[in-house]
């Protein structure tokens, strides 16, 4: 909580929900995003469609699921799917606007790791490695991502490429025939990004209230990209803190 | 979700089915949507490309009626009585004109909308070894596994109709469809096209889906219209709500051995006729010793989560 | 109805339904097999399962179905499945121990027409084509063939192969790897065939009573393999005469 | 049909699981048998290769207690909490010994499954483009599509366990088991498995089945054993029956970082009891907050066709 009355996880909530806007299926994880998504349902995507790779279509979760195959997300869905028709029916054909995705490293084209940090072979860390990330970043037409911004994290050089960004060659990008387009935008604890569309590089967008370039600069592996009009970040509306607070995170399990 | 997608079946087929188009009107004699061919006859279409695994009698009037110019197909007869002779006498005489033929067998047009579904360049199966299929269907190619085995196999390309008719027993407006009974390939062929028209026994409230979301086949987001057409399948039939009519399939047989016959029931039956609702109505009592007894599911517990 | 007092067809369903002594798990067809399936479930194959390619799995028919997929297969059913989870999961994968086949030609070596007769392009006849019977017969196990006997359907040469049977070189056969092991029986109105274990060709085993080895020479495109011990089918007995006439095919619809 | 397959856990897993088997364990959150999982610690089961796609609590215990020499996974973590530590120690320090890994993406685990229950030598799909998982499992191979286009795809080779166990709301003394709810890969898991052992909520009748066939997800002929074991999911869940035990894996953190913590929950929970009857006693009440409100799915009616 800071001294505006919100606090950071809830800032990156509300901004990370107004990229969904108009939205119509999207790809839910777990923990924030979906908090996000069901921020989002109740604000400025009213048709959006919760879909989680555990096989749940059109969910309706009557609470916060801790985790990505919680009961709550079938009783009172629309349909629930193998999961081999999840990833190829919907996701491999193209039917997902948008999916978040996160990571350990994030490098400035959008590219991910979530495998290993240090050798593959003798990882200093080993985490949790794909899970569907790899192919929803080739499929998902959109991509979100939600991560706190460290030196650490966004790296200049990542250990290892788990998900496919942009190539920073925006004509192999489009000779790709993916159908998804890559990451379109990161939401951090200090500001938003966007994707250059010349060079496909993330590109700040906004800060959030209070924060400074020096604190984005030093919480980045690499020199950050500045959008000529930069601007703030929109703090949180009342409703939204509401709506977090009181309906989707009341033990502020993810807000906090 | 967003508009209703509820629709008569006249405007539903004005609007989503067009000459030329490759359409695939899907189900495994079971939920074969006759309603929506003779409405495609009605509408005197041309051209089609008709695609489905088992042409059945729908595609021996729709084909007779001179709306396709090719088929695509893995089995081609009137189930347990004999042959579709108006398409026999186009491919063995071009009678009144040739159609075009690609088949399969009953593997490959499943994989076909499978990879369609999938967004796959191709799908591979073990099947048409030491066959003649794949000499009179290039589209069928061998291909060897990469892997230390280096098995043979072929693979079927996709298959995406333009336009993929579906019938279940009960959809929602927004096009959520929940089907019992004998699956075919209905979701796979909703799946692959670019434009799906849903029609079913019952239009139900979201809430019905919802109660049972392992029941649901086909989401509404791959749905354009939704069609509420009470046995629309007949003769075919929907499990639960009617028979299967098999005295129309065994009289078939000799309409469809005299084009005039053919003809003159085309027109007593489909051009003469507004809608399936005076098909129904003309039909009479037919549908009442078609009633089956009830035989129920049982229900399930979800369990609240709250 | 011969002076024997049954007919010809309940001769062929008696005969073929003992080639399913012991079988497990069997791929049925409409008409003839179909009784012949049933017949064998009440008689010598108790444990006998029922797959229809529809995609039922043990069905339970309370009555004759005229089609492949008539509702009465799916009442009471253990399993319902797509025709991709059948085609795969069952076919492809080996679980079917017994399927019957037919067609409008076969040759000695149980080869099967059902595609044209005449020259595929422009064919004197057009037949259904496949359907399941090319991968049917490539995967189960054993294929029983049920056809009536006539010089143009036992032919020395098929006007298109729809499904392959043995090769004429059993290595070769060996050699190929399916989990079929091609047709092991064939059951005509005339006698009872099996094939050769070295030249994988159809050899005739017995005569139905009252048929002399001249008729089955006259309606037959090659002079038959006989075998040294040719034998008599034993006649449907009175019992299975009983349950193909009260409860299988009561209209007689298949049996006449 | 048949002989039963009704087996104890015990029977079940000393008679179809064997030292240096690939084990699989499927279920996707829902329905992960760690009964399964305890009796095979329980019976000291070593060399095994475990796949799942969410190794998940169960598998960092098993691999802990080191039953397994290898993993092959999509996904490593202790969902919606954090690590599994006792597979991260032996990835990451050989402590207290290797553990050889093979990973994929999910929909790489799926499609894998998918090809060992279809007989199929590859299954191609449309991932790992640019991304380095290849790089580090040669298995993962390009090809391209023979047709026009030329598309380049991944393909995956056929994962075939030894043993499949899953587990399952319900199911006959044959093994014919319905599920609702999340369905995971657990049909594809059995169909490719050498040998399928089947646990359940409720062991029921033939008739429970075969009122309502669409719901079967796993026939018979495919399972080897099945075993009657109620609530043997905890902390996972059973949909309608029970829900997940959240904070267990919450507490799981704790245990899973201290080999010592972990040793003493084994001997605890698993080594000092016979069987998950014992567990579920030492439980006590925990079970009475886990279970959920009733939500019906309603039923449909299959039709009388006599």
């Amino acid at each position: 909580m800071n001294m505006n009355g919100y606090s950071k996880n809830e800032m990156m909530i509300s901004a990370s929900s107004r990229t969904l806007a108009g939205e119509r299926v999207c790809f839910v994880g777990v923990g924030l995003p979906n908090i996000v998504c069901n921020l989002a349902q109740r604000t400025v995507a009213p048709d959006l469609q919760l879909v989680y790779e555990a096989g749940v279509f059109g969910a309706r979760p009557a609470r916060l699921p801790l985790s990505i195959g919680d009961p709550t997300l079938v009783s009172g869905s629309t349909a629930v799917t193998s999961m081999f028709e999840l990833f190829a029916f919907y996701l491999q054909a193209g039917l997902i606007d948008a999916a978040f995705l996160g990571g350990a490293q994030i490098d400035r084209f959008g590219n991910l790791n979530t495998t290993v940090i240090g050798d593959y072979a003798s990882p200093k860390v080993r985490l949790p490695g794909s899970g569907g990330a790899c192919e929803i970043a080739i499929h998902a037409r959109k991509i979100l991502v939600i991560m706190r911004q460290a030196q650490r994290s966004f790296v200049e050089e990542l250990h290892f490429r788990t998900s496919p960004g942009h190539s920073g060659d925006p004509e192999h990008d489009r000779a790709r025939g993916w159908s998804g387009s890559g990451p379109t935008s990161v939401v951090t604890d200090l500001g938003t990004y966007g994707f250059d569309e010349e060079t496909g590089e993330m590109t700040l967008l906004t800060l959030h209230p209070d924060v400074t370039l020096d604190q984005v600069r030093e919480n980045m592996g690499w020199e950050p990209k500045v959008s000529p009009d930069l601007g703030e970040t929109p703090p949180p509306t009342a409703e939204e803190l509401r709506l977090i607070r009181e309906e989707l995170d009341p033990q502020g399990v993810a807000s906090s | 979700m967003g508009e209703s997608k509820v629709a008569a079946m006249r405007d539903a087929v004005a609007g989503l089915v067009r000459d030329g188009d490759t359409v695939a009107i899907e189900g495994f004699t079971h939920l074969i949507c006759f309603a929506a061919g003779h409405e495609i006859i009605r509408q005197r279409r041309r051209d089609l490309t008709l695609a489905r695994m088992t042409p059945d009698v729908i595609y021996d009037q729709m084909i007779g009626a001179g709306v396709a110019r090719k088929l695509i197909f893995s089995w081609l007869g009137n189930p347990g009585v004999g042959s579709l002779h108006a398409v026999r006498r186009r491919i063995e005489q071009a009678d009144p004109e040739p159609l075009e033929i690609e088949e399969y067998s009953h593997f490959g047009m499943v994989c076909r909308y499978v990879a369609g579904a999938s967004n796959l360049p191709f799908f591979p199966i073990r099947s048409y070894y030491e066959s003649d299929i794949p000499s009179v269907n290039p589209n069928i190619k061998p291909m060897r596994s990469p892997y230390e085995d280096g098995t043979e196999v072929y693979v079927v390309p996709p298959l995406r109709p333009d336009v993929t008719i579906v019938h279940a027993q009960r959809a929602t407006a927004d096009g959520d469809a929940q089907i019992w009974g004998l699956l075919g390939c209905q979701k796979e062929a909703a799946f692959a096209a670019e434009r799906v028209i849903v029609v079913c026994e019952e239009l139900v409230e979201e809430s019905v889906v919802r109660q049972d979301p392992n029941r649901t086949v086909i989401p509404g987001i791959v749905v354009d219209a939704v069609v509420e057409q009470p046995f629309a399948c007949h003769p075919s039939y929907a499990q639960g709500y009617y028979d299967r009519d098999n005295g129309f399939y065994l009289e078939w047989e000799q309409v469809s051995k005299d084009p005039a016959m053919l003809e003159a029931w085309l027109r007593e039956w489909v051009y003469d006729l507004e809608s399936h609702a005076d098909y129904l109505e003309k039909l009479g009592d037919r549908f009442e010793h078609l009633k089956p007894g009830e035989r129920w599911s049982g229900q399930v517990n979800y369990g609240e989560y709250a």
